[in-house]
């Protein structure tokens, strides 16, 4: 059945998709190279307004091309755009530079005993009376103040983005709720021959409270939040849930049986990342389960660890495990240590701990970089068995080579789910797996949005940054 | 240590002393502080050796090098984060006094009142060599959790999630979206040249198809069984494919790797290639 | 004597190969460190005596080379040092390839970086490729260096429309405006070309997001391997050519010498490089056969027993 | 209360640093909040050296096995630290930088750590050698198409590869091993690494919930502890 419903969205696509086709028009694109150049004819439509979804501080301007641009005699090759500045902003940029001045000043300390911190803290006040009086200096137009070119186009484009930092020392500072005007000014390939717009304005500028431009990533919160709240309060209620054997998980116990008999110790690695990656934050849930089962059948155990902070949680993890298994006298605050915070250091003595210390299992879990291989060969070399589990892509196919047993990606996050057993855990597992679904049924529906000229469907997952 | 082990080490010694001093010769044409350079370039020669003999297997050389190293990074990570962030980032927001002895420029501002809590949240962390308050080292991790957690949430949700989701939206019939030409055309491109419209479209179908299969895979709520497991091994098949090109394909940088050792050893220290 | 050198430790790697070939045909697996050996004689020995492969451009490389070829001479070229000193041994012949090869075009070459560690490598070139090999150009006059802006994505965003707000001098000193390049360039749309070499982050991929796609600039670029198939994706429509990982550079190198054999006797750190990488590939692939015959032999011979 | 305050951390900041995403006046907690961080781990440190101090003192007090290259580590470890605190035979005064040429942390970092780190990085040539003979066998299928994959893409790299199939032609041209090795690069490579990183991006995004919900709390240890 499943298949029949394949191949009917198979035909569908290919049935479709003559209606779909278009023809590409054919743009003679010829440039005009007449010596006589007019003037040509100005913009018009001038708008402009506050630049959506940010902090302030910006500007879009949008305008109808010049008819000369593109037709016509064809001559316009770039727009001008112009502000109109008062000079109370140029007295700004003149403390500005004294700021500049006096900050190189006190760095390099050229006047011996010279308190420059006064003097900053003096001029950054003046520039801060200056800037109340940047709404008003606008308002005054066109009295005290110079057309200035703030940016340029080349022909062909409509709009322009005009925006500055929000550092107010910056002197490309733009500020808010002041009444810019601009104008816009078709130029020719002789710069003197050009044709200025109307005057467009007051536009003001200023912060948002909202960022739409997220919308797709507001809902996909808002819509996965409440999948995951969902399934575990159903889960919570008792509902069955099933999770597929995850083969690396099941192997540790047999590995850890292993080690027993052998009578060898047991190596677990959490990587490099730090206690706050969620690699490693679900490798601590492994290792409180293997911890446990070692102080269960009293093998030994050894954490070699990177980053001080994943030690001090990886030390907590297993002493509660040894408390939990009955054997809190079993624990040895030596298990978990500290190595180094280098990367290649780590690895030599992790390295060394394997063949000297012939461990009968080595686990990676967590997240790894370049020294994956040389873990998982060393372990090789030792004979040991080697489970492991990152959601590193790049180092996957190193662990999937040398490893008896790989985690991969999400099945690493999977697994404290599948260990724990707990409903809760298993219903945001649930959660998971409809999102996935989701993604499938989307990409099937972007799909065909893509293939029959719907572009408003694939535009829905347009984030802007 | 048995006595052929000290033969060995007793050799080593006299290699590195013998280097020593032909390299400090060799230099000490050009450089006024041979003696030191030639101390230097050896010792780095010895060490990259001492590594490389781990090759072969464990022994004293491989240990001298690693205890060293460890050693050696532990304390580099540790000045380097004293200097760049208690008195990069922390000092000149915090004290004028200490700013002026480290000669870093002061930053005063209101808000760096707030620059004490990560102080006092560090401080908290040391609180776990203590028997007694050890639980309150679980607060800074709470908020270095609690802010990644939030970070990653919406980060990921944006940049693995929806941007893929969206980039596997591909044309399957024509080459740009929304391009097919009809029938004719596809049928006069049906030859496999590697830039061709039929390769492109292969390219799509198996980019669909894999990426479908693969997140078929990642299932853990529902049995892989029928159709779904069908599914499930195919996806299966593209991550070994995945895996195996990856692999093939960072051999080169490895070796890379190594052709730069070797010629640290053959160029800076026995100087046989120029 | 450097041919006894080559051919003596080449007859060793072939003939071991050989004689554990016959070993796994009886079924006998190979011990890791004969493996290790032979990865160290294979690439230590192309370094000691040089060993080059003849090498065809790819149509990925011979692209890019074929677009500054036919640019009419005095086009400008915009080219970005954007990589680290780690990076350097994989990308930075193709810079100077890169460089070479468009000087030679007599085209007029804008340098920059955006990354702070490329000033000193961007130096490197200009001091080592292009003084020797070009005396007679001028800096100023037939290219420009105007040095690295922090700043990452946020000057490409700037230099897409207005490339003096971002660099108003070159690293001299000098005003753009009083150099004779910048009379025809305002912004990165003038540029004929644009040419980044990196594999980090801003990289290729920045170049072409911020600045090729929006302003509709043609993009070359030289990346370090392990990125290189990140951008794939983006030939041949956003980026004209891409010089993959130090094989990019060689092929660069080798169609290049033949194009213009006033520089056959160039120093080529590609083609040189790619000795020990085709040598240590071929040793693998060797490996991976022995060890595919030890396997169904061991397999066969457990059968029967 | 020794679970409910540190959960309750994790809460508000967790959702403050979601919510600050769609509010742009919030959008500077991100570098806030990520320079707290580093102090926090700078603190850690401590942890850290104690714990390494304290291993090796102890091998070396209880004369354990190979107790003699814990001198090697605590030397080591002494003489790096004084060198860059003190900023020993640093050029110029306090506030050049930490490992500026020629002070003696920039040359320890120069003579001892990047050779050693970049040779033990270079050992990966030797074991990707050793890995590719072990384990690309065509033990099964999965096997079979690592090893597939892998060997192409190997001989792609290659002069060889083209020398064997340059007789194919043009209209095949994807059938050229140069050429079908960047393709396998493209396609599949492409899809099963989307595939992995939809499902990682899903994990971590659950993950994260969970955290921040309290659902997943092995970072805090048992309650007991």
């Amino acid at each position: 059945m499943k298949n029949k419903c394949l191949m009917a969205v198979v035909l569908l696509l290919v049935g479709f998709s003559g209606v779909a086709a278009e023809e590409e028009a054919l743009a003679g694109d010829t440039l005009v190279t007449d010596p006589m150049l007019l003037f040509p004819a100005p913009v018009t439509n001038l708008e402009g307004r506050d630049s959506d979804n940010d902090h302030g501080h910006s500007v879009d301007l949008s305008w109808e091309l010049s008819p000369d641009d593109g037709a016509g005699q064809r001559s316009v090759m770039k727009y001008d755009i112009f502000r109109w500045i008062p000079t109370l902003m140029d007295s700004a940029d003149v403390i500005r530079s004294a700021i500049g001045v006096a900050l190189t000043a006190r760095e390099v300390d050229e006047v011996p005993g010279a308190d420059w911190n006064d003097t900053l803290r003096f001029l950054r006040d003046v520039l801060d009376t200056l800037i109340v009086q940047f709404p008003a200096a606008h308002a005054a137009y066109p009295n005290d103040g110079e057309w200035r070119r703030v940016g340029m186009v080349p022909s062909g484009e409509g709009c322009f983005e005009h925006s500055g930092p929000k550092d107010r020392l910056s002197s490309d500072f733009l500020p808010d709720y002041c009444d810019f005007r601009f104008r816009v000014d078709a130029v020719t390939s002789d710069e003197s021959i050009r044709t200025s717009s109307d005057v467009a304005g007051p536009i003001q500028c200023y912060g948002q409270w909202f960022n739409s431009g997220r919308k797709p990533v507001l809902v996909g919160v808002l819509v996965f939040g409440f999948l995951t709240i969902l399934m575990v309060s159903r889960a919570r209620k008792g509902a069955d849930l099933y999770v597929r054997p995850i083969s690396g998980i099941e192997a540790v116990d047999d590995a850890i049986g292993r080690a027993t008999e052998m009578g060898r110790p047991i190596l677990y690695v959490l990587g490099l990342g730090t206690a706050a990656d969620v690699a490693t934050i679900a490798s601590f849930t492994i290792l409180g389960r293997v911890a446990k089962r070692v102080a269960e059948y009293q093998t030994d155990l050894i954490v070699p660890t990177y980053d001080p902070i994943v030690m001090s949680v990886a030390q907590e993890v297993v002493k509660s495990s040894y408390l939990d298994a009955g054997r809190p006298e079993g624990y040895n605050e030596d298990t978990v240590h500290f190595v180094t915070q280098s990367q290649f250091a780590y690895v030599a003595a992790v390295n060394g701990i394997m063949l000297r210390q012939r461990p009968a299992t080595n686990i990676y879990m967590g997240m790894f970089h370049a020294e994956s291989l040389l873990l998982a060969e060393t372990g090789v070399e030792a004979g040991s068995i080697q489970i492991a589990g990152t959601d590193q892509i790049a180092q996957l196919p190193f662990f999937i080579v040398a490893c008896d047993y790989t985690l991969i990606g999400e099945e690493l996050y999977a697994a404290s789910a599948y260990l724990g057993r707990e409903p809760v855990l298993l219903g945001s597992l649930k959660a998971q797996d409809y999102a996935k679904a989701a993604v499938v049924m989307l990409a099937l529906l972007g799909l065909a949005a893509s293939n029959f000229a719907l572009p408003w469907f694939v535009n829905l997952f347009h984030v802007i940054d | 240590m048995n006595r052929s082990t000290y033969i060995v080490v007793g050799v080593v010694v006299v290699l590195f002393l013998l280097s020593w001093i032909l390299k400090a010769v060799s230099l000490s044409g050009e450089d006024h502080r041979y003696i030191l350079h030639g101390f230097l370039i050896t010792m780095s020669a010895f060490l990259t050796l001492a590594i490389f003999s781990f090759l072969y297997r464990d022994n004293p050389f491989y240990k001298f090098a690693e205890h060293l190293f460890v050693g050696v990074s532990a304390a580099f990570w540790m000045t380097q984060g004293f200097w760049s962030t208690i008195v990069g980032n922390l000092i000149p927001r915090l004290s004028a006094g200490f700013s002026e002895f480290f000669m870093v420029p002061h930053q005063p501002s209101p808000w760096n009142i707030a620059y004490w809590i990560p102080v006092i949240l560090g401080i908290l962390l040391l609180m776990r060599l203590s028997a007694k308050y050890g639980w309150l080292s679980r607060w800074p991790l709470a908020l270095i959790v609690g802010t990644t957690a939030g970070l990653n949430f919406v980060r990921y949700l944006r940049s693995d999630f929806i941007v893929q989701v969206s980039s596997t939206f591909v044309p399957l019939l024509g080459r740009e979206p929304h391009q097919w030409q009809g029938g004719g055309a596809f049928i006069s491109h049906l030859d496999l040249s590697a830039t061709g419209q039929l390769a492109a479209l292969l390219t799509n179908w198996i980019i669909f198809l894999g990426v479908f299969c693969g997140i078929v895979y990642f299932f853990f709520s529902k049995e892989h069984t029928g159709v779904f497991g069908r599914a499930s091994r195919v996806g299966i098949w593209v991550l070994m494919i995945t895996f195996g090109a990856s692999f093939g394909y960072t051999v080169m940088g490895r070796i890379s790797l190594l052709v730069g050792r070797v010629t640290f050893l053959f160029r800076d220290w026995l100087e046989l290639i120029s | 004597m450097p041919d006894v050198g080559v051919m003596v430790p080449l007859v060793a790697i072939f003939g071991g190969l050989i004689w554990l070939l016959v070993r796994a045909i009886r079924g006998r697996e190979v011990e890791r460190r004969v493996i290790f050996i032979f990865i160290f004689v294979a690439v230590a020995t192309p370094i000691l005596f040089p060993i080059t492969f003849q090498e065809h451009a790819t149509p990925v490389v011979k692209d890019l080379f074929d677009r500054i070829e036919n640019l009419p001479p005095g086009s400008t070229i915009l080219m970005s040092f954007d990589f680290d000193p780690a990076m350097a041994p994989e990308v930075q012949p193709m810079a100077n390839a890169l460089a070479r090869h468009s000087l030679t075009r007599e085209h007029k070459i804008v340098f920059m970086c955006l990354w702070a560690t490329g000033q000193s490598l961007l130096n490197t070139t200009l001091e080592y490729v292009i003084k020797p090999d070009f005396p007679h150009l001028v800096d100023g006059v037939d290219f420009v260096n105007v040095g690295y802006k922090a700043g990452n994505e946020g000057v490409l965003n700037v230099i897409v429309s207005d490339f003096k707000k971002m660099f108003p001098t070159d690293v001299n000193g000098v005003p753009l405006d009083s150099i004779e390049i910048f009379d025809k360039v305002g912004s990165c749309r003038d540029f004929d070309l644009i040419l980044t070499v990196g594999g980090g982050r801003p990289g290729p991929k920045e170049w072409v997001l911020f600045v090729g796609d929006p302003a509709n600039v043609p993009i070359g670029a030289g990346v370090a391997a392990v990125v290189a198939p990140q951008l794939y994706p983006y030939y041949p429509r956003q980026v004209i050519g891409i010089l993959g990982g130090i094989k990019g550079a060689a092929e660069y190198e080798s169609e290049l010498a033949q194009t213009h054999p006033r520089f056959e006797d160039m120093e080529k750190p590609g083609l040189r490089m790619m000795g020990p990488q085709t040598l240590a590939h071929v040793v693998i692939m060797a490996f991976i056969v022995i060890g595919n015959i030890a396997f169904f032999r061991g397999r066969r011979g457990r059968k029967t027993e | 209360m020794r679970q409910l305050v540190p959960l309750t951390i994790t809460f508000c900041v967790g959702t403050l640093l979601i919510v600050s995403v769609f509010i742009p006046p919030l959008g500077d907690l991100e570098r806030t909040f990520t320079l707290w961080f580093d102090i926090i781990a700078v603190f850690a440190f401590f942890l850290g050296g104690g714990n390494l101090l304290r291993v090796h003192i102890n091998k070396l007090w209880r004369r354990k096995k190979d107790w003699g290259f814990s001198i090697v580590t605590l030397a080591g470890f002494a003489t790096m630290l004084a060198a860059g605190l003190f900023k020993i035979g640093n050029p110029g005064d306090i506030a050049t930088a930490v490992d500026a040429p020629g002070s003696m942390f920039y040359t320890i970092f120069d003579s001892v750590v990047v050779p050693l780190g970049s040779t033990m990085y270079s050992l990966l040539a030797f074991f990707v050698a050793s890995a590719s003979y072990r384990a690309f066998r065509a033990k099964n299928r999965e096997a079979t198409l690592l090893l597939l994959a892998a060997f192409i893409i190997l001989l792609g790299r290659t002069p060889f590869g083209l020398m064997l199939t340059e007789w194919v032609p043009d209209s095949f041209s994807l059938l050229q091993i140069p050429n079908l090795a960047i393709w396998i690069m493209n396609s599949p490579n492409l899809a099963g690494q989307r595939a992995i990183m939809i499902g990682i991006g899903l994990g971590v995004v659950s993950m994260s919930l969970r955290l921040i919900l309290g659902i997943e709390r092995s970072y805090l240890g048992g309650d007991n502890a």
